[in-house]
């Protein structure tokens, strides 16, 4: 089933800086947060600005008693820093929530994140109401304020940095295969970048348990219209990230 | 909407308003219908069609350059039987006109798909000879009359709706392009596809683009897809069908005073997934405001005395 | 300036650094003194100049248009006896690359403007054969190869200096075009001029230029120019000199991956008068930091492996 | 002489609505305020957003000690659109000042000005310390506004709007001959529509003394290298608005 789309225009509430080039937007738009599952993105478009095309960002948080939505995100080029720029009271235009979301069905799912990977998983975590554990990867102990903010939500983390300063050194994957040995977890759902992610399918299925990935591609129209973001399906087909994603199973699109 | 002062016709479809969708940005329609009142289009040019399915480039698909984009999809498409299985039935209650953009390596295989899509619920076929983005073919018919004259006729050969002819803007005569394909047989004449470009990443010294090269689109073509509307508009007696960065209304009429008899929608979709309804209203509000009875009343009137 | 990073050669030219400013984009390069230091640029490339002095087009002269503009300055200037007599002294003390670009509306005047120029002073030579502006000739040498070629052969055999070609991009195949002056003699091959392009008041229902077509040019541009400059860089061993929206160091990183040997400035120089002085000091810092040790290394390094 | 240029970012001090369309902006800029003439302009140039080409703006106010500029203008189309959505704290580019300014070796100059050529005549009016009087012409009551503006700096004011909601009902120059009469007037200095200038021009003329317009056209460069601007001179030369002008002499560029 699809969610309802809609295309509006919303004050940001506050935009903090989490970290270098990283940043949290807080906007009202209640329609959007009233139907967004996590998993699920928006198309962000600055209005006025030089930035011609939306960029994709995944729902960090969304509050549907406030009607408000975070997003998570790193300045990466022109648009994110356009983005970055805005102050509270300005506005952006979205269009969402766009795509497939994380399987609600589980009972006790193992996040896999990295980087920026790690904002949909909150909106997950979140709704899983504490019966998620995380396990977050990330460059150095800078960017690790991730585990301030899934505290609240999940039962609990494991993490890792590329250079040890905080948690393991080295790949969060590298903790995985010890994590399932046990047991515990019914699913493993990962979001980051895709070698993470493979190798987090692999290992799920080598402990026998399913996986879901999310995958990023440049997008335009975020509809399922103008095939930017299509991808080869294990099974032949052809698959839409926008649409048919972001979320997969591993084997849809893993080979 | 205040009935009756867009609707139109062109190459024998009638329309409710003059306002389509481009080829490729739009999908099927079925992707903007909860935006877009899809029967209130003049039509909704759908995604390039081949003879087989086809996968399209592999790589980075797309780019953003200033005021535009630059896209190399390859018309990576289901081919022809599944859109005639699949998706053309499941457009059917939206009401809208379907005009099938077509693409075939070979004259034989435009008369071919042609022949094929002449079936009910097909309101046009559009021929795409100009796609910058694929190899094999295509892009000979669009830059040489005689080769694109002779796709016109494959097609109209094969078909008894109104075939569209596309014109690449990469060429250095787009007129002699055009009275080609109108002396061909050509029901109406749409312009511009994209202009060729490329970006270099300067991180990686690779192109951004897969294929290398990619279609510019949006805003920055607008200037030049005005003027080979404007330089074809005079001198064809079919009727032309401006594109090329249409984001406003205001940029539509534009094209309607440069001499084309409708306009349609591409990038700007993108941006704006209801863009096609705002301009569809913007022109009916912009008549009225001229006392105007038609949209006709705007169609190369432009003034240069 | 770390000097001799951005040192080149260009068709026997010897350029402090390989970023030019375009023709009709800088004046006489005075006009911007206090802005560039006028001997760092690899070349001035002075407003087109013809054999009688030229008054240009009346009404309306430039429009903008998305990340670009639209001009019809159509060749005003003094004649070559002015530039001669007044304009050429008055530059010597700037100690910069004086490469006089010039239209003529035959053949043979091209021939008569080189000889004339050929004078101490004059680094080089441009043939413009492509402003879309003017009405007497012009535009047929620069759509036609043969046209082009004879242009190139009536310069070269009435001056010593160094002739640069400047192609138009409003052509089919532009790479026909470069080999045609290559072969005849060219020695550098500069690109791009405009495209076509206009603009139409919705308010008056006229064109906004005096011209009603203009030449667009500025950052919508770069990337058809960028993919003119990789696909002519290919096939021809002159250098070639690269512009078309180049507005940044970035952009001009791009052109000399994409095999340009040198680049100009044109619009960026109206947005920010020291833009060329600001990608000078971009490009050399890109260098120091990519550890290169010339410019040169970077020339066609595009990889699409 | 040349005044000498600069192109520098400025922050914007205040900026408020005038009337309908029309807004005033204060801006720091000292090198510019320090060196401007009345009747020179700027090229003003957006940062950031999507208007390419400077918008030349005559300077309404400079205040040497302050070091500021002010700009009176009217919103018409995307540039100046963009100007008026600026807020306090937000930066603009300026390059400047451009061209040549009125003749200050008057007496007692009388100063023609129609809409917007109002503003680089206040700037004038200031300098001469009450030597000048100045007639106003304007569309209707609402863009009186200037009336104020000039009070402190003019000896009298004159002024006629289009409608006759203040003032004398038609056109400014209409009074113009009446006024000359006496003879009391040593210049008119004339800024405002094209076909206003003509006519203060011709009366000027009528009246013995000279006469001084600004012309207005579309600039790319505004330092007399892209010829955007050029106009015929009387003499059969041409003339570049930015760099010769935009002050002429009426007999330079009128027949
Ligand atoms: C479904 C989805 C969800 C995402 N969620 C987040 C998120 O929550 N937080 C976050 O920081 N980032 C997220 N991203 C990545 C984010 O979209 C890009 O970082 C962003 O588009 C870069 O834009 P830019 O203008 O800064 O970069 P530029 O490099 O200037 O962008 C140029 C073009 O490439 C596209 N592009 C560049 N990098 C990427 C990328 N990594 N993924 C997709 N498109 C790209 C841009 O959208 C634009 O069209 C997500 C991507 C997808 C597909
Ligand atoms: C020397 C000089 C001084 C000026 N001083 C003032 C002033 O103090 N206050 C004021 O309100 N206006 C002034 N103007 C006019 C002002 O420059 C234009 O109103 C403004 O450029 C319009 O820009 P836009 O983007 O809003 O309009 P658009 O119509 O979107 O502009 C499109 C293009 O046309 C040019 N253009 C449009 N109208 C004019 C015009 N009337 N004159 C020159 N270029 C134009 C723009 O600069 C731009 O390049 C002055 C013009 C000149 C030449
Ligand atoms: C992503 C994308 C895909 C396109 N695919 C096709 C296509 O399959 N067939 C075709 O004829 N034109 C195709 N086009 C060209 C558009 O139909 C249109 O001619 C062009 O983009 C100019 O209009 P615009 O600037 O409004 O987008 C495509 C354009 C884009 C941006
Ligand atoms: C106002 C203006 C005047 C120009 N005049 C000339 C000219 O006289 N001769 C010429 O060869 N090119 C002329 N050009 C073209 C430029 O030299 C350059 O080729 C083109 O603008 C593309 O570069 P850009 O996008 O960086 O401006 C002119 C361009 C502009 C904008
Ligand atoms: S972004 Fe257009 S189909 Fe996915
Ligand atoms: S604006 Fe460029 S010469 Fe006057």
């Amino acid at each position: 089933m699809d969610l309802p789309k809609f295309s509006l225009d919303a004050e940001i509430l506050s935009q903090e800086q989490m970290a270098e080039n990283v940043y949290r937007m807080t906007v009202h738009c209640p329609q959007i947060a009233g139907v967004a599952q996590p998993g699920t993105f928006v198309q962000m478009r600055l209005l006025g600005g030089d930035v011609l095309l939306r960029r994709p960002l995944g729902i960090a948080e969304a509050e549907r008693e406030k009607g408000t939505l975070s997003f998570l995100y790193r300045v990466l080029g022109k648009g994110t820093a356009a983005f970055s720029r805005l102050r509270p009271g300005a506005q952006v235009n979205l269009l969402g929530p766009l795509g497939h979301g994380f399987c609600m069905d589980l009972h006790r799912p193992l996040l896999v994140g990295g980087g920026m990977g790690l904002s949909p998983l909150l909106f997950y975590a979140r709704c899983m109401e504490k019966r998620a554990d995380v396990l977050m990867g990330g460059r150095h102990a800078g960017e690790m304020f991730w585990t301030e903010l899934f505290k609240p939500y999940v039962s609990k983390s494991y993490l890792a940095t590329d250079d040890g300063s905080l948690g393991s050194k080295g790949f969060a994957v590298s903790l995985l295969p010890k994590l399932l040995e046990k047991g515990e977890y019914d699913a493993v759902i990962a979001c980051g970048p895709e070698i993470m992610m493979e190798r987090a399918a692999e290992m799920a299925k080598a402990a026998g348990i399913p996986c879901q990935v999310s995958l990023e591609k440049r997008m335009a129209c975020g509809l399922g219209a103008c095939l930017s973001c299509s991808v080869d399906a294990s099974d032949g087909t052809r698959k839409k990230v926008c649409k048919d994603g972001p979320v997969f199973w591993a084997e849809e699109v893993f080979p | 909407m205040n009935g009756g002062l867009l609707k139109t016709e062109l190459a024998g479809i009638s329309m409710n308003t003059p306002v389509l969708t481009a080829s490729g940005t739009f999908g099927f329609g079925e992707e903007f219908a909860e935006f877009v009142d899809l029967s209130l289009l003049g039509g909704v040019m759908v995604k390039g069609t081949t003879r087989k399915p086809r996968r399209g480039n592999a790589g980075v698909r797309i780019a953003e350059t200033p005021s535009g984009m630059l896209n190399c999809i390859g018309l990576e498409n289901p081919g022809v039987d599944v859109f005639l299985q699949e998706t053309l039935p499941r457009l059917m209650p939206y009401h809208m006109n379907v005009i099938v953009n077509i693409s075939g390596t070979t004259v034989e295989e435009y008369g071919v798909l042609a022949e094929m899509l002449d079936v009910p619920g097909v309101a046009a076929i559009e021929l795409n000879v100009s796609c910058p983005n694929v190899k094999d073919g295509g892009i000979v018919f669009g830059t040489d009359p005689k080769a694109a004259a002779s796709v016109v006729k494959a097609a109209k050969k094969w078909t008894k709706k109104p075939v569209i002819l596309k014109l690449s803007p990469n060429v250095t005569d787009i007129v002699l392009m055009a009275k080609a394909v109108e002396a061909a047989g050509a029901d109406a004449i749409s312009l511009i596809n994209t202009l060729l470009g490329m970006e270099i990443d300067i991180h990686t010294w690779r192109p951004t683009l897969g294929n290398i090269t990619g279609g510019l689109s949006g805003p920055c073509v607008k200037p030049v897809a005005l003027r080979m509307v404007w330089q074809v508009a005079q001198n064809v007696k079919v009727p032309v069908i401006g594109m090329g960065g249409i984001a406003s209304w205001q940029d539509a009429v534009e094209f309607f005073l440069a001499g084309a008899s409708a306009v349609a929608v591409g990038t700007a979709n993108f941006v704006n997934p209801h863009a096609a309804m705002d301009i569809i209203r913007g022109l009916e509000a912009y008549l009225q405001e001229k006392k105007l009875g038609s949209i006709r009343e705007l169609v190369g009137k432009m003034d240069c005395g």
